[in-house]
């Protein structure tokens, strides 16, 4: 793994979770309460059902300077209220190809079942997102927000300055 | 179906008639076999004694090469001796397993101009031969049934331990599956998959004749008139030390020795010779058709 | 520290136990032990499984050579874990395992116990806790030496090396299987050479030289 | 006092609790509660010892008036174990409940982090989610729902036989549902119960009749769930009762047609006897079995396979209770809480092969012992074996199937004290020296210790080792024609070789084959090792996550006959509770729309697993129908106007959380990989 000039600033990744209750936030607990310990980088969300997630809160996390966000729900079949899983299944399904089209990375954004019994997957699945994220580096997008509305804003003056010239 | 093939450095020395005997079987089955290039010691053993993972790097070469051939054209990594196999596997599985393992053998490979994504499967002939070529097709090829021979089938230690999942580990059957299919009756023996001492017949000695004498007693007990092995260590323990055993014990053991594969390509109807039958101390028994050849300096 | 003989199996000593001879005190204090030991082992040993043994005796009842050995598989592993480092690396045990990981299989814990009898034998070798003309740390070495000079290993140069090293004598006891063998074309005296030797050599030995264990 | 709205501008409150060493050992809560301080809208943080106490909550409370709180947030343990408590707590200060928002900084931070410094980098993002996301949180009020009286018990082992005998006590009609053709489960089958060696059948068999006979019990043997819906208290459960092919109302046990049946010998193995004996294509379990019916198996009947049987059963029943055209029916009921006891099964020993069960004919499983040495078993009691030999050696092979990550890490809790058990009962049948090999003698209950001293003083072999191998492989003449047992007598230390005639494995306890099944159709969680999950270990060990529905018995994991019944009782007792409740609060995250956004796209009507939604065509609008929205939130994501929202899931509510998460303006400084 390379030492980007982030890790040697301190840059850690932020994670940001979307558990459901009754299957992966339990999950959770259980890795809690059975000492797993995992990288403190995650930061969960309690959603009633993955089927709650709405893809704008995946993008506003993103927005917001999240480096990568991490879906769990029950397992197929599982679910505490039939089938939410599935739903979110298929908005995970079309929301990645929307990413991949804004350019995030894959690794990025992911979806694991993790049932209730299931505490170490979350220990391993948060480690591995973390590992996968690190070696992404930084995804930064408020920052390149910032640039973007810059660049806007020369842009428009250059645009504004040549018009002036034109009716000068 | 194709596949590359580690002969190892004992099927190069006393485990000869082990390759010659995979060899015609593979040929005769119309099976492919490529030689591993320029293929190295697997790092078996005595040498992990030492130092475990330079034995791991001497181990992830062979895969990082098989894996490059593999990208073209080539199969699993066939390893009929059972101590490469499971060396070979081994590593495969430490370096799935072990970060430490993987970063200090890559970072070695790389020193010497090889790379290793980790795709290489490791194959046993036995494995192979019943579970991809298939024991119907194998019984369909048989032209001497091999009626008359009571075989002990003796997997030995480390081919069925502990990382393989092709049989169970203490009680397998590949092996007896395939003889039957061939003609013969398997005598069911505990000792199956119990160890012959390895090395240590050439070390401590006592220890290893012992152990040895403990398998071939119960084989003879059990009725059997041959011994089957997969391995070239085994089959040269077993086979070697039964004069002095019957020496040092006051035993009065005959038991031939063979190996699985001329045992198969015997039923397939291949001359002795080509199998390295002659190459046995101990002769084989007769099958009820056909007597077989037996070596001169029995 | 050097084991006074080479080994010597001793038969049917369950039924003949050596005569109690002298009064022998035996106390073990807690400043001779070492009690890092046991994870500096375990760690070498991929990973800290030998510290959940549970002291069942499965590795010793299922190994084929347990009754030869000084002290049971299980002996050793709670030894090790114990911090009895001498008595661990003294041991008969380590060398007698065949390493056919029949304990490995079956230990309820999935320690791998083979791995632990290799790591001991490797901090044994390290140390120099062996006999000089024990057979087997002297096998392991000229099997060392002969792959990394050709790559490959030649069994009956291997042998040779190892019988001149230790016992001569044996050498002619051998020589009649020996005969044997050569005859059925099964002993060859050439030699197997890879053409990329140097790039192994380049493998094996790094950059700088590596230490083959980590003393304490 | 009137709860307060929460319409003024937001008033927090925030404490975070030490748990003891739990928390504070790891996080710096000290600091966490100074970084609270300094975010927005916070009037109070404070740290405290135990928040859960009532000191704890009181200081919620007294903050609440003191200091005009109107929105309070813990920083602790899960909201999955104490969101409830200081909701109430919140109440009690006068505020509506659901102005509260919870922290987990114990499960999510501090057991999961060694690193103190990024722990409590952590917890305060976590903190600064909450505080953001309860500004915004709104006054709701909490549904209540009617909680049908009845109770479902489905498996009638012990458990399911105590608890439904003490509801049906307590006047509640119960429904008991056991898929064997009669009751009883493993319990049945023993012959002696340890450590007091009463005779199982004597202890069992009246509590049996019990059932059948009492007025509020149904008993539906031979039959199956097929199907639950519903929730808390209005569950509506679908059961298949299998055809017996005899008549249950007709019936009287009177066992006729068994010898009337035109088979002279039974010829199939018998599943109460495990096999040791036959059974006729008409059977009943065992002479006592409840309910007192004969069943016939339409696989092994001569009139069900070809239709020409002289059918002397028929003949001889002077009830005409035999009918071979008894079908399958599917009952329905409604019940207001249901109690799992479906029990455990044996550890299947064919999976350890170096044991030779299946192999070796005299290697016998525990369960079969029980049948072999039980008065009314196969051999009447008798210890023959299998080659019709008597044992004059007994080895009996403790954690079979236990304690061994190669089949079943967990130690099944019974066998040690049943093998004690066998033990003894195998030297009172045959006077044979009896070994056991065990890795540890696990003795704690009530006067199991005593019973183990009682066995060292019978003179019984206690060997500590666990056995390697069963083989008939015989190193001397002396071992000829036994089973010899490879073990290290680990305290002498050596490797030994005992010769036995006998094996007995002490097979341990797994889950059922179909407990997946079962919990799925019952919406509740199953442990890593497939045991039914408890809502908490300690405090709630005969939840589930799903309320209604209990659990009892080894159904939740391995246990003995006084621990079932103990627990059964309490499933029981809290069932009772439920139901005498009359009504239910229900958690009110529903989802409802807000009409004037409503498009009336009919997005969501397809997607409601429910069938909550539906469309009001006058209005051409989405409606919610609240009791039927169990508050997945499916919908509200679905909807692409945004005009469905979900109470305490509110998009905003969800959005100020991840604000929170991420607004740090430092990169969050945390230390590595754990």
């Amino acid at each position: 793994m390379t030492t980007t000039a982030e890790q040697a600033n301190g840059w850690e990744p932020r994670i940001v979770a979307f558990f459901c209750n009754w299957c992966t936030y339990t999950a959770a607990d259980l890795a809690g309460v059975s000492r797993l310990r995992h990288a403190p980088n995650a930061r969960i969300i309690r959603v009633m059902c993955s089927g709650r997630l709405d893809p704008q809160f995946v993008l506003d996390a993103f927005a917001r300077g999240a480096d990568g966000v991490l879906v769990g729900g029950c397992h197929p079949g599982d679910c505490h209220y039939m089938e939410g899983n599935y739903k979110a299944l298929r908005r995970v399904r079309l929301l990645e190809r929307m990413l991949d089209g804004m350019g995030i990375h894959r690794d990025r954004f992911r979806l694991e079942w993790i049932s209730a019994s299931e505490g170490e997957k979350v220990k391993t699945t948060i480690n591995d997102m973390v590992a996968r994220v690190r070696a992404l580096g930084p995804l930064a997008l408020p920052a390149k927000f910032a640039d973007w509305d810059r660049e806007m804003d020369e842009l428009e003056h250059a645009v504004a300055a040549q018009t002036e010239d034109v009716h000068a | 179906m194709s596949y590359l093939y580690f002969p190892g450095c004992s099927l190069r020395s006393t485990g000869r008639a082990y390759e010659e005997s995979i060899l015609a079987v593979f040929r005769k089955l119309q099976i492919p076999l490529t030689e591993l290039e320029d293929w190295n010691c697997c790092g078996a053993t005595a040498y992990v004694s030492i130092d475990e993972n330079r034995a791991f790097t001497l181990a992830a070469r062979n895969l990082a090469i098989a894996e490059r051939m593999q990208g073209n054209g080539g199969g699993d990594l066939m390893a009929p001796c059972s101590a490469c196999y499971l060396v070979l596997e081994k590593t495969q599985h430490y370096m799935e397993t072990d970060e430490g393992v993987k970063r200090e053998v890559t970072t070695a490979l790389h020193r010497g101009g090889l790379d290793y994504r980790g795709t290489t499967k490791v194959r046993h002939p036995l494995d192979i031969l019943v579970n991809d070529i298939g024991i119907e097709k194998i019984a369909r090829a048989v032209v001497h049934p091999m009626k008359g021979m009571n075989v002990a089938c003796y997997y030995g230690c480390q081919v069925v331990r502990p990382f393989q999942t092709f049989d169970h580990a203490a009680y397998p059957t590949t092996m007896d599956r395939l003889v039957t299919a061939l003609g013969g009756r398997s005598v069911d023996w505990p000792m199956k998959a119990r160890c012959c001492g390895g090395s240590l017949t050439g070390t401590i000695q006592e220890a290893g004749l012992r152990l040895n004498r403990a398998l071939l007693k119960e084989a003879t007990a059990r009725g059997a008139n041959i011994i089957l092995t997969c391995c070239p260590l085994c089959q040269h323990n077993l086979e070697c030390y039964q004069k002095r055993i019957n020496r040092r014990f006051g035993e009065s053991l005959h038991m031939p020795i063979a190996y699985f594969t001329q045992f198969l390509g015997l039923a397939l109807g291949i001359p002795p010779r080509e199998l390295g039958i002659q190459r046995l101390f101990v002769p084989l028994p007769e099958t009820d058709g056909k007597r077989k050849e037996v070596p001169a300096h029995a | 520290m050097k084991l006074p003989a080479p080994p010597a199996v001793r038969t049917e000593t369950t039924n003949s136990p050596p005569p109690m001879k002298t009064v022998t005190r035996r106390i073990k204090f807690e400043s001779e032990l070492d009690l890092s030991f046991g994870e500096h082992v375990a760690e070498r040993a991929y990973g800290q499984k030998l510290l959940s043994c549970i002291q069942c005796g499965t590795c010793s009842a299922t190994c084929p050579l347990s009754h030869y050995m000084d002290y049971t598989p299980r002996k050793i592993i709670a030894m090790t874990r114990e911090g009895f480092k001498e008595e661990v690396l003294n041991s008969l045990t380590i060398w007698l395992c065949a390493s056919c990981y029949s304990c490995t299989v079956q230990c309820p814990r999935q320690i791998h116990i083979t791995d632990v009898m290799y790591a001991l034998k490797r901090e044994a070798i390290a140390r120099g806790f062996y006999p000089a003309k024990h057979p087997i740390p002297v096998l392991a070495r000229a099997f060392f030496n002969r792959v990394m000079h050709d790559g490959r290993n030649t069994e009956s140069r291997l042998l040779i090396t190892l019988y001149l090293r230790t016992n001569p004598f044996k050498m002619l006891k051998e020589a009649f299987l020996g005969f044997h063998l050569f005859r059925s074309g099964r002993l060859s005296l050439g030699r197997e050479h890879i053409k990329g030797i140097k790039e192994l050599r380049a493998m094996i030995n790094g950059p700088e030289p590596r230490k083959e264990a980590v003393p304490l | 006092m009137p709860e307060r709205n929460g319409h003024d501008a937001p008033r927090i409150g925030f404490y975070v609790c030490h748990c003891g060493h739990n928390i504070a050992g790891t996080v710096d809560v000290a600091a966490v509660a100074k970084f609270a301080a300094t975010l927005p809208n916070v009037v109070v943080a404070r740290d405290y010892k135990y928040m859960c106490s009532d000191p704890g909550q009181e200081l919620i409370t007294t903050d609440i008036r003191e200091e005009k709180l109107n929105r309070i947030v813990v920083a602790s343990c899960s909201p999955l174990l104490h969101e409830h408590t200081f909701r109430v707590a919140t109440q009690k200060g006068g505020l509506n409940p659901f102005f509260f928002q919870m922290v987990n900084i114990r499960e999510n931070v501090s057991w999961v982090n060694d690193d103190g410094k990024a722990a409590t980098a952590k917890a305060c993002d976590l903190v600064r989610a909450a505080v953001r996301r309860v500004a915004v949180h709104r006054a709701l009020e909490t549904k209540h729902v009617r909680i049908h009286p009845d109770v479902l018990i489905v498996g009638a082992g012990i458990s399911g036989i105590h608890a439904a005998l003490t509801l049906a006590n307590a006047g509640k009609k119960v429904t008991l549902v056991e898929r064997e053709p009669t009751i009883g489960g493993h319990m049945a089958m023993f012959d002696k119960t340890f450590p007091t060696l009463d005779c199982a059948a004597c202890i069992l068999t009246p509590k049996m009749s019990a059932v059948k006979n009492h007025p509020n019990i149904t008993l539906w043997s031979y039959s199956e769930v097929t199907e639950v819906s519903g929730y808390v208290g209005n569950y509506t459960v679908k059961v298949k009762r299998k055809p017996r092919y005899v008549s249950e109302e007709l019936c009287v046990g009177c066992m006729e047609c068994i010898d009337a049946c035109v088979y002279k010998e039974g010829k199939t193995p018998d599943e109460f006897n495990q096999g040791l004996s036959k059974r006729k294509p008409v059977y009943i379990p065992f002479p006592q079995a409840t309910p007192q019916v004969v069943l016939i198996d339409p696989e092994t009947c001569i009139e069900f396979k070809s239709g020409r049987c002289k059918k002397t059963c028929v003949e001889k029943c002077d009830r005409n209770a035999i009918d071979f055209k008894q079908k399958e029916e599917i009952r329905e009921i409604n019940v207001g809480a249901i109690i799992l006891s479906t029990g455990f099964k044996t550890f299947d020993a064919k999976r350890i092969p170096y044991y030779g069960y299946g192999k070796f004919p005299n290697v016998y499983s525990s369960i079969e012992v029980e049948r072999l040495v039980n008065a009314s078993g196969p051999t009447s009691g008798e210890l023959i074996l299998r080659d019709g030999r008597r044992p004059k050696t007994v080895g009996i092979i403790h954690c079979v199937g236990s304690r061994d990550k190669n089949t079943n890490r967990w130690c099944s809790r019974t066998c040690c004290m049943y093998s004690l058990k066998l033990a003894h009962l195998l030297k009172e049948h045959s006077h044979a020296e009896v070994y056991n090999f065990y890795i540890d003698i696990r003795a704690a209950g009530k006067a199991y210790e005593e019973f183990y001293d009682k066995l060292l003083e019978e003179n019984i072999h206690f060997i500590r080792g666990r056995v390697a191998e069963v083989t008939d492989w015989c190193a001397r003449p002396e071992e000829k024609g036994k089973l010899i047992i490879r073990v290290e007598d680990t305290m002498i230390g050596v490797v030994r070789r005992v010769p036995v005639d006998m094996v007995v494995l002490a097979v341990g306890m797994e889950p059922n084959a179909d407990a997946q099944d079962v919990r799925r159709m019952f919406n509740i969680s199953c442990s890593t090792e497939g045991f039914f999950l408890e809502r908490h270990p300690k405090l709630a060990p005969v939840d589930t996550f799903t309320d209604g529905i209990y659990i009892a018995g080894a159904c939740q994991g391995p246990k003995d006959i006084p621990d079932s019944v103990a627990q059964a009782g309490a499933a029981a007792a809290q069932a009772l509770s439920l139901i005498d409740a009359g009504e239910v609060e229900l958690e009110p995250n529903t989802a409802y729309v807000v009409e004037e956004d409503c498009s009336g796209c009919k997005s969501c009507l397809a997607i409601c697993p429910y069938s909550a939604i539906s469309r009001d065509e006058a209005k051409q609008k989405a409606v919610i129908n609240e009791a039927l929205c169990k508050g997945c939130g499916t919908c509200v994501a679905t909807c692409p106007s945004g005009a469905i929202r979900q109470n305490l899931f509110e998009d905003e509510q969800i959005f100020s959380e991840i604000r929170g998460l991420l607004e740090a303006d430092e990169p969050i400084l945390t230390g590595g990989e754990a």
